[in-house]
C-alpha cells in the first residue's frame, strides 16, 4: 500500500505503544485471569477461591436454568434485532422520503441514541409501573389486558422488550439515514418512475441496496441485545419473574455482584465471550464484503 | 432544534403538501416519534411537579415545582458533583481515545512495519472484550495500581478504543492516496502530518467519533458503581440509581427522580443534537 | 539542471513484474512523455523516479548523483497528481508552502518571493487565499504546478495532471504547460495514456507496454517510424491498419499480396531477405485514398460502415477478412456494401512481423537527425 | 468549597427531612433496607487519609441523622452513604481488596457471617472502652450480638416489622378501626370485606421480600433453617417442606389469587407504601422505621392511620426476628486509631444518642436505659405509633428462631425465597413444588460457601 509512506518500525510501534498498553493491561490480562477465575468456585470478589477445574463449566452446561437463560437470551435477541431493525426501517424511510421538515424529524428519532438505559429503565419503571404507572391504566382499557409484568412472565418479557427496542431506535436510524443518504438518487427516481409504490419501492430498491449496512446492524444489534440490555433488566425485572428476562448478561451479573459467585459468572463470561466470537467473525466477515475500498 | 413541533407540520401540510399521500406519510412519522418522544415527555411534566404520584394520565400536567425539583437535585441530591464528575470523566476518556487512537491510526495506515496487520486485529479483537467479561481482574488490577475511587480509574481502562482506531483507519484510508504521498514527496515528518494534514482533514470524523464516545462514556454504570465509593467522585449514572434509592426510603417523590433522569439526559443529548451531521458522515464513513 | 539515468530499473510486486529492465535517459532540461495503455507500468516507472516507489532491480541516477534508495524528500523532486492532490484545509498559498516549511531549507523571505514568482508565472496571484474547494478545475491544476515550482525542483514529475479536466481545458492547459516548460526548461516527466497528449507535449515520447519500453523518440518520428506494431498502433488516431500480405518480388520489384492489396514497396534497402515470408502490412488511414488507387498501388475494401465527422469521414471496409479504416472526403457518397479501391501513399507503409510485432520495413527512411535516435530496444 | 456547600446541605438537609420523611430507611433490619436510601443532605468531602471513615446504608433524614451524629463526636470522622446494604457488602469487599477497608462499616445482620469470613474484621469488645455497658444493651439485641460472650460488632440500627393499617377505609368496610388483625387468616377475612365493600382495590401491600417471610417463621417459633438459623454452625438445610410452610405459601398464593393482595414486586419498597398512601391497599406490613414517613404521608392524603403488631400465621405468638444493622470494625488499625474508633462507637451507641436516633429515625433504642428514660418522660404516650414496635419487641421471647439467619450465602437465599415466592404465588408452580424448588437451590448454596470457605 503506497500510503505506507512511513517505515520506521519503532516509531510505529511507539505510536501503537499507548493503545497496545492499556490493551494488554486493562482487557487482555483481566480477560485472562477471568478464563483463571473461571476454573475456581469463589467468594467475596474471589478472593476465597476453590479449585473446581471444569466444574463450573459442568455446571453451567448441565443447569436447567443456564439452558433456558441461553434460549430467552436468542429469543430475546431475535426479536430485538427483528423489531429494532423494522420500526427503524420504516421511521428511516418515511423520513427519507419527506421533504419538508426532515430535521426535525431526523431529530427526534435518533435522540434515544444519547438516553442513558438507566434513565430509559427507571422512565419506563415508572410509567408502567402496574399499579402505579401513569400508562398502565390508557393500555389495561385500550388493550384490555391487566398489566402485571411483576409476576406474569410473558409481560415483563413484552415490556422489557419494548423499553431496549426503544432505546435502540435511534441508533439504527442514524445508520439507516446515513446508507439511505448514500444511495444514488436515480435509483430511486427509477423506480418512482416506474409507479413502484412506496411499500415496493423499500423493500425492493432501498432495502437490498443498503443491505451491508442492514447486515452490519443486525450484528451490533445483536451485540447490544446481549451486552448492553442489563441496566434494563436490572432496574425493570431482575430477570424475572420466574427467570423469563433472565438473559445471560444478567444471569452473569447477577452471579457475579449478588450472589459472589465470581467464578461462576467468570465460566459464564467465558461462554459468552465465544458467542461473541462468532459474532465479531460474522462482523468481520460481512465487513470485508464492503470494507474492502480501502 | 427541539423535539417535534405540531403546528410546525400542520402549517407544513396545509402549504404546499396538499396530497394525502405525504398528509399520511407527515402524519405516520409524526406518530412514531411522538410515541418514542412519550416516555421523556411524561418523565418531563412528572419533573415539574410536587411529588409526581401519579396513576393516571389526567393528571399529567405541567407542574410549579420544576425549579425547585431541579434545584433539589442539583444541590441537596449532589446532582451537581455527579455531573461534574461525569463531565470531566467523559472528556478525558473522549480526548485520550482520540489522542492515543490517533497515533495508533497514523502508525496502522500510514506506516509499513513487521506484525501490522496483527497488531490491528489485537486492536480490533478488544470488541470482544466487554467490562462484563473481565469485570473481576480489572477491579484487582485498578485497585493494585491505587486507583481506587480515582479519576484515574474511570477513565484510563477506557483509553484503548477499538472503535475509535478503526472508524479512524477507514477514514484515513479515504483520504486520496496523492495527499499522502505529496506530503511523503515533501518530507513532512508523521507528526507534522498527523497535527497539519490529517487531524484538519478529519475534523468532521473526529467530531463523530467524539460523539460516539462521550455517550458512551458519559452512560457507563456498572464500572463507576464498583469502583468509586465516595461520593465526591461519583458518576451521574450511578448518582441516578441512588437517587431512585433515595426516593424509595422516604415518601415518594417521583418528581425528583424524574428530575435527576431529565438531568442525566441532557449533555449527551445536547452533544447528539449539535453533532448529528458530522455523527451521519462517520457513520457514513463507518458503512464504506 | 538535470539528466536522469534509469539503468535496467526493474519493480515486481510479489508475482507481478511491473516494470521490466528499463533504461531510459532524460536529458538535462527535456520534457519526455511516458505514455501507454494502462497497466503498461508507466505510472510505476514515474513512482520510482519520485521515490514513492522502491526499485526492485536497477539504478537511478540523477547527473552523477545515485538516487535509487533516496528518500523522495532527499531527490529534490517535486510530482503533480492528476487529482491535484491539494490539501483541502490549507489555502493556495498554503498548500504552495507547506512542504517548503517542511523541507525547512528556506527563509521566510524566500519562500515569499518564491511564491509570488511561482503565482505570477502561473496567473495566480488573486487565487493565494482561497481554499481548493473554491477554485475551479483550472485553478487547482495551476496551484498544484505551482506547489511543484516553489521547490525549484531538479526535476518535475507529472502524473496524468490533465486527465481530470474537460476537454477544452485540457487542451488550453496542454499548451500552457508547453509555454511554461520552454520558460523553465526543469527536467520533466510526464504521465499520460492519451497519445495525443503524449504528441503534442512532449519534446521526446517513450511508448511502454507490458512493462517494457518500446520506442522513446520525437513524436514525429514515432509516429513515421514505429519500432513495432504496437507502437504503430498506439500512437495515431485512428490507428494504423494492419493486414496480413504475401511479400512477393515480381520482376525487379517487390510487392504486399493479398486477395485485396497489391501495393508495390518501395526499395529502401531492406526488402530482399523478406521476400516470401507472411507479413502485416501496415498504413495508415490517412495514407490511403480514392484517387491513388493504381494497378499496382491498390487495397479493395468491401464498405461495412461511414463514419462521418465532419471534416472528413471514416470508411470502416473489410480487407481480406480484416477490418481496416480509412479516411475518405468529408461529403463522400460511399454506403455499406460498395466496393472500393483504394490506393496508399507509397512513402508512408510499414511491414511488421506478425509474431514479434517488430518493424521490419518502412517505405521512407528517417531524416539524419531521425536516425540517430535509435529504438532503444 | 465542597466542604462549605456540604455543610449548608446537612442543614438544609434537616429541614428537607420533613417533607421527604425522616424515615429514610425502612426495613432496618432486612437485606434491602438500603435501597431505600440516598443522598440527601450528605455531607461530601475530599477523602481524607487521617479521618475515621464510616460507611453506612442509610438514606434520607436518617442518613443525615447519622452523618450528624458520627461528626458530632470529632470533626475529623467522615461519615458516607454507600447505598444498599448489598452495595455496601460490595464496597466493602473491593476496599479490603483494595486495601483500603474504612474504619467503621455498617452491615446488616444477614450479612454478618460474610464478614467474619473476610477475616478483615476484628470483634469490638476489644476496642470499645472497657467502661461502655454491654449489659445495658436491650435483651434481644444482646442474645443476637453477643457471640461467644463477647460483643462482635457493634448493634447500631434495629427495627422490626409492624402492621399499618388505613382506618378510614376500614371504617368504611364496615370493620371497626380499632380491631385490626392478629393473624393471617383475620388479614384475609378483612381484605375480603374491604375489597367488597369497594372500600379499597386491595386488602393488604408489603414488598415481595425475606424479612416478610423470617416475621412469620419467627412468630410461629419455626426454623427457616437448620443448626439454630445457623448460629450453632453452618446449617445444611432449609425448612420449607413443612404443613407450616405450605399453609403459609398457600394463603399467600390465595391471597394473590383472590385479588386480595397487592403486589408491588421484588424488594419495590416504594410501591408498596405508595399503593398504602394512595388508599389502594387498606394494610401494609413495613418496618417501624417507615413509622415519620407512613405518618406524615397518611397526614398529607387524609385518612387516619393506625398500626398494629405484625399478623402471625399462629394463634400462638413467639417473636419478631432480631437482627438488624451493626458497626463492623476493621482490624488494620494501629492502637491509638483503635482507641479513638472504640470512643466513637461508644459515642453512637450513648443513651442519649440512641434516643435521638430513634426519635429522628423510627429505629428503636439499643439500650435499655434508653428506653426506660423514654418511658418516663411519656414519649410512648405520645407516640403510640412509635410505642408499637416496642410493645412488639418487649412482647417478644427470644428463641433460635427469632434470631436472624447468620448464613455465608445470604443474598442467594433471600432471592431464591423472594423469587420462589413469587413463582408460587404466581401460579407458575404449585405450592409443594415451588417449596421445594427453594429448599434444593438454597442448600446448594449452602454446600457451596462451606466448601469454598473451608477451602
Amino acid at each position: 500500500m503506497s500510503r505506507e509512506i512511513y517505515d520506521r518500525s519503532w516509531v510505529a510501534y511507539l505510536l501503537l505503544l499507548p493503545t497496545l498498553v492499556v490493551s494488554a493491561v486493562f482487557l487482555y490480562y483481566p480477560a485472562a485471569r477471568a478464563v483463571e477465575l473461571s476454573l475456581y468456585e469463589t467468594l467475596q470478589f474471589g478472593t476465597r477461591r476453590l479449585w473446581t477445574g471444569l466444574g463450573n463449566y459442568e455446571f453451567l452446561l448441565t443447569s436447567g436454568d443456564y439452558h433456558s437463560s441461553i434460549l430467552i437470551t436468542l429469543g430475546f435477541s431475535v426479536i430485538v434485532i427483528i423489531g429494532v431493525m423494522a420500526v427503524s426501517l420504516a421511521v428511516s424511510f418515511l423520513i427519507y422520503e419527506v421533504t419538508t421538515g426532515q430535521a426535525s424529524y431526523l431529530v427526534a428519532a435518533i435522540w434515544p441514541y444519547a438516553l442513558p438505559p438507566a434513565v430509559a429503565g427507571i422512565v419506563f419503571f415508572y410509567i408502567l409501573h402496574p399499579s402505579l404507572g401513569v400508562i398502565s391504566q390508557p393500555i389495561e382499557a385500550l388493550f384490555g389486558v391487566n398489566v402485571d409484568w411483576f409476576t406474569r412472565g410473558g409481560q415483563a418479557f413484552v415490556v422489557l422488550t419494548v423499553a431496549v427496542i426503544w432505546k435502540q431506535i435511534g441508533y439504527n436510524v442514524i445508520f439507516m439515514i446515513a446508507a439511505l443518504n448514500n444511495v444514488p438518487d436515480a435509483l430511486g427516481e427509477v423506480a418512482d418512475l416506474d409507479g413502484v409504490s412506496r411499500t415496493q419501492r423499500l423493500l425492493r430498491v432501498y432495502t437490498p441496496l443498503i443491505s451491508p449496512t442492514l447486515l452490519f446492524l443486525a450484528v451490533m444489534n445483536t451485540i447490544y441485545a446481549f451486552f448492553h440490555t442489563f441496566a434494563f433488566i436490572d432496574i425493570l425485572t431482575q430477570g424475572g419473574p420466574g427467570g423469563a428476562t433472565n438473559i445471560m448478561i444478567y444471569d452473569l451479573y447477577r452471579n457475579a455482584f449478588e450472589f459472589n459467585n465470581h467464578g461462576l459468572a467468570s465460566a459464564q463470561s467465558v461462554i459468552l465471550f465465544l458467542v461473541v466470537g462468532a459474532l465479531m467473525f460474522l462482523q468481520l466477515k460481512v465487513s470485508d464484503r464492503y470494507a474492502h475500498y480501502g | 432544534m427541539s423535539l417535534s413541533n405540531p403546528t410546525a407540520y400542520v402549517d407544513e401540510l396545509t402549504g404546499e403538501n396538499t396530497d394525502t399521500d405525504k398528509l399520511l406519510v407527515h402524519l405516520g412519522l409524526f406518530t412514531a416519534v411522538l410515541l418514542m418522544a412519550l416516555p421523556i415527555l411524561i418523565a418531563l411534566l412528572v419533573s415539574t411537579q410536587q411529588r409526581g404520584v401519579i396513576t393516571s394520565p389526567a393528571d399529567l400536567l405541567p407542574g410549579s415545582h420544576m425549579v425547585h425539583n431541579y434545584y433539589t437535585v442539583m444541590t441537596d441530591y449532589n446532582f451537581a458533583v455527579y455531573m461534574w464528575n461525569s463531565f470531566v470523566m467523559s472528556t478525558i476518556i473522549v480526548v485520550g481515545k482520540l489522542a492515543i487512537s490517533l497515533l495508533a491510526a497514523l502508525a496502522i495506515v500510514y506506516y509499513r512495519f513487521p506484525f501490522k496487520n496483527l497488531m490491528f486485529l489485537l486492536i480490533l479483537f478488544t470488541l470482544m472484550l466487554p467490562v462484563p467479561v473481565r469485570f473481576v481482574p480489572l477491579f484487582n488490577i485498578v485497585t493494585d495500581l491505587g486507583w481506587y475511587n480515582s479519576m484515574l480509574a474511570l477513565t484510563i481502562p477506557y483509553l484503548a478504543s477499538a472503535t475509535t482506531v478503526f472508524l479512524l483507519r477507514q477514514h484515513f484510508l479515504s483520504i486520496p492516496e496523492s495527499i499522502v504521498e505529496t506530503a511523503k514527496l515533501d518530507g513532512v515528518g508523521p507528526l507534522k502530518f498527523l497535527v497539519y494534514v490529517l487531524i484538519p482533514m478529519s475534523k468532521g470524523m473526529l467530531a463523530g467519533v467524539s460523539v460516539i464516545m462521550f455517550i458512551y462514556a458519559w452512560n457507563q454504570y456498572l464500572w463507576p458503581l464498583v469502583i468509586i465509593d465516595s461520593q465526591s467522585q461519583q458518576v451521574t449514572q450511578v448518582g441516578i440509581t441512588l437517587l431512585q434509592g433515595d426516593i424509595q426510603a422516604g415518601e415518594l417523590q417521583w418528581s425528583i427522580v424524574m428530575a435527576g433522569a431529565i438531568i442525566t439526559l441532557i449533555p449527551p443529548l445536547l452533544a447528539l443534537i449539535a453533532f448529528r451531521k458530522p455523527l451521519l458522515e462517520t457513520f457514513g464513513v463507518q458503512q464504506k | 539542471m538535470t539528466e536522469i539515468q534509469l539503468t535496467d530499473i526493474t519493480k515486481r510486486f510479489e508475482d507481478v513484474t511491473a516494470v521490466n529492465g528499463i533504461d531510459l535517459t532524460i536529458r538535462d532540461g527535456e520534457f519526455l512523455v511516458l505514455v501507454g495503455p494502462s497497466g503498461c507500468g508507466k505510472s510505476t516507472t514515474l513512482r520510482m523516479l519520485s521515490g514513492l516507489e522502491t526499485v526492485t532491480d536497477g539504478s537511478i541516477h540523477a547527473d552523477d548523483r545515485e538516487l535509487t534508495h533516496l528518500e523522495p524528500r532527499d531527490r529534490n523532486v517535486a510530482m503533480v497528481f492528476q487529482n491535484y492532490a491539494l490539501y483541502p484545509h490549507m489555502t493556495a498559498k498554503r498548500n504552495m508552502t507547506f512542504g517548503m516549511k517542511s523541507a525547512g531549507d528556506y527563509t521566510d523571505e524566500e519562500i515569499e518571493s518564491r511564491v509570488a514568482e511561482a503565482a505570477s508565472i502561473l496567473d495566480i496571484e488573486d487565487l493565494l487565499g482561497r481554499k481548493p474547494k473554491a477554485l475551479s478545475g483550472g485553478e487547482r491544476q495551476r496551484v498544484a504546478i505551482g506547489r511543484s515550482l516553489v521547490r525549484d525542483p531538479e526535476y518535475l514529475l507529472m502524473d496524468e495532471p490533465l486527465s481530470n479536466l474537460d476537454a477544452k481545458l485540457r487542451i488550453q492547459m496542454r499548451a500552457e504547460l508547453s509555454k511554461l516548460h520552454e520558460e523553465l526548461e526543469t527536467t520533466t516527466v510526464y504521465v499520460t495514456h492519451d497519445q495525443t497528449e503524449a504528441m503534442t507535449l512532449g519534446d521526446r515520447v517513450a511508448v511502454m507496454d507490458a512493462g517494457e519500453l518500446q520506442q522513446v523518440a520525437r513524436p514525429q518520428h514515432l509516429y513515421d517510424f514505429p519500432a513495432n506494431r504496437f507502437v504503430a498502433e498506439f500512437i495515431g488516431s485512428p490507428a494504423m491498419n494492419t493486414v496480413p500480405v504475401e511479400v512477393v518480388e515480381e520482376g525487379d520489384a517487390v510487392y504486399a499480396v493479398g486477395e485485396d492489396v497489391r501495393v508495390r514497396l518501395p526499395e529502401t534497402g531492406g526488402l530482399e531477405p523478406l521476400v516470401g515470408r507472411t507479413l502485416e502490412f501496415g498504413v495508415r488511414p490517412e495514407d490511403l485514398s480514392q484517387a491513388a488507387a493504381a494497378a499496382d498501388n491498390r487495397v479493395v475494401a468491401n464498405v461495412s460502415v461511414t463514419e462521418p465527422h465532419g471534416d472528413r469521414m471514416l470508411l470502416h471496409g473489410d480487407v481480406d477478412g480484416t477490418l481496416m479504416k480509412f479516411q475518405i472526403s468529408a461529403r463522400s457518397t460511399l454506403s455499406g456494401g460498395e466496393r472500393v479501391e483504394f490506393g496508399t501513399d507509397p512513402d508512408r507503409l510499414h511491414l511488421f512481423d506478425g509474431e514479434t510485432g517488430e518493424a521490419l520495413y518502412h517505405s521512407s527512411t528517417p531524416e539524419q537527425d531521425q536516425a540517430a535516435e535509435t529504438a532503444a530496444r | 468549597m465542597a466542604n462549605k456547600r456540604s455543610r449548608r446541605d446537612v442543614l438544609y438537609g434537616a429541614g428537607v427531612a420533613s417533607t421527604v420523611g425522616l424515615a429514610g430507611c425502612m426495613g432496618g433490619d432486612d437485606g434491602d433496607a438500603g435501597d431505600g436510601s440516598g443522598t440527601g443532605g450528605e455531607d461530601i468531602e475530599e477523602p481524607d487519609d487521617d479521618a475515621i471513615t464510616v460507611w453506612h446504608a442509610m438514606g434520607g433524614g436518617s442518613g443525615d441523622l447519622v452523618d450528624d451524629l458520627v461528626e458530632r463526636f470529632d470533626a475529623d470522622t467522615e461519615s458516607e452513604y454507600q447505598g444498599s446494604y448489598e452495595d455496601i457488602l460490595n464496597s466493602l469487599f473491593g476496599s479490603i481488596e483494595a486495601g483500603q477497608m474504612p474504619e467503621v462499616v455498617m452491615i446488616d445482620s444477614l450479612h454478618n457471617q460474610q464478614v467474619l469470613d473476610t477475616e478483615a474484621t476484628q470483634p469490638v469488645a476489644d476496642i470499645i472502652p472497657s467502661d461502655y455497658p454491654v449489659d445495658d444493651l436491650v435483651g434481644a439485641v444482646q442474645d443476637f450480638f453477643v457471640v461467644d460472650e463477647q460483643l462482635n460488632s457493634m448493634p447500631f440500627n434495629n427495627s422490626n416489622a409492624i402492621m399499618y393499617y388505613n382506618k378510614d377505609v376500614y371504617a368504611e368496610a364496615g370493620l371497626d378501626p380499632e380491631s385490626p388483625p392478629e393473624t393471617i387468616h383475620e388479614v384475609r377475612e378483612h381484605s375480603e370485606a374491604i375489597v367488597e365493600s369497594g372500600a379499597a382495590d386491595y386488602g393488604i401491600t408489603w414488598p415481595n421480600h425475606v424479612w416478610f417471610v423470617e416475621h412469620w417463621y419467627a412468630l410461629a417459633n419455626e426454623l427457616i433453617l437448620d443448626a439454630e438459623n445457623g448460629h450453632d454452625g453452618a446449617p445444611t438445610t432449609m425448612h420449607t417442606e413443612t404443613e407450616f410452610a405450605e399453609d403459609l405459601f398457600t394463603w399467600w398464593r390465595d391471597m394473590y389469587d383472590d385479588d386480595l393482595f397487592l403486589n408491588p414486586g421484588i424488594e419495590a419498597w416504594d410501591e408498596a407504601r405508595s399503593a398504602f398512601l394512595n388508599g389502594n391497599a387498606a394494610i401494609k406490613l413495613d418496618s417501624t422505621a417507615a413509622v415519620e414517613s407512613t405518618l406524615s404521608g397518611a397526614e398529607d392524603e387524609g385518612f387516619e392511620l393506625g398500626t398494629a403488631f405484625y399478623p402471625s400465621p399462629t394463634e400462638d405468638r413467639t417473636g419478631v426476628p432480631i437482627g438488624g444493622a451493626s458497626l463492623w470494625v476493621s482490624d488494620e488499625m494501629d492502637d491509638s486509631r483503635a482507641e479513638d474508633v472504640g470512643e466513637l462507637l461508644a459515642h453512637l451507641g450513648s443513651v442519649e444518642n440512641q434516643i435521638e436516633w430513634h426519635q429522628g429515625s423510627g429505629y428503636y433504642p439499643i439500650r435499655q436505659e434508653g428506653i426506660d428514660q423514654l418511658e418516663d418522660e411519656g414519649w410512648f404516650d405520645e407516640q403510640e405509633h412509635f410505642a408499637t414496635a416496642f410493645d412488639q419487641l418487649l412482647a417478644s421471647e427470644t428463641t433460635p428462631a427469632t434470631l436472624r439467619m447468620l448464613i455465608g450465602p445470604a443474598r442467594e437465599v433471600q432471592l431464591t425465597v423472594q423469587e420462589g415466592s413469587q413463582d408460587i404465588f404466581s401460579g407458575s408452580v404449585g405450592v409443594e413444588e415451588g417449596l421445594a424448588d427453594m429448599k434444593e437451590s438454597v442448600e446448594t448454596e449452602l454446600d457451596r460457601y462451606s466448601r469454598v470457605i473451608g477451602a
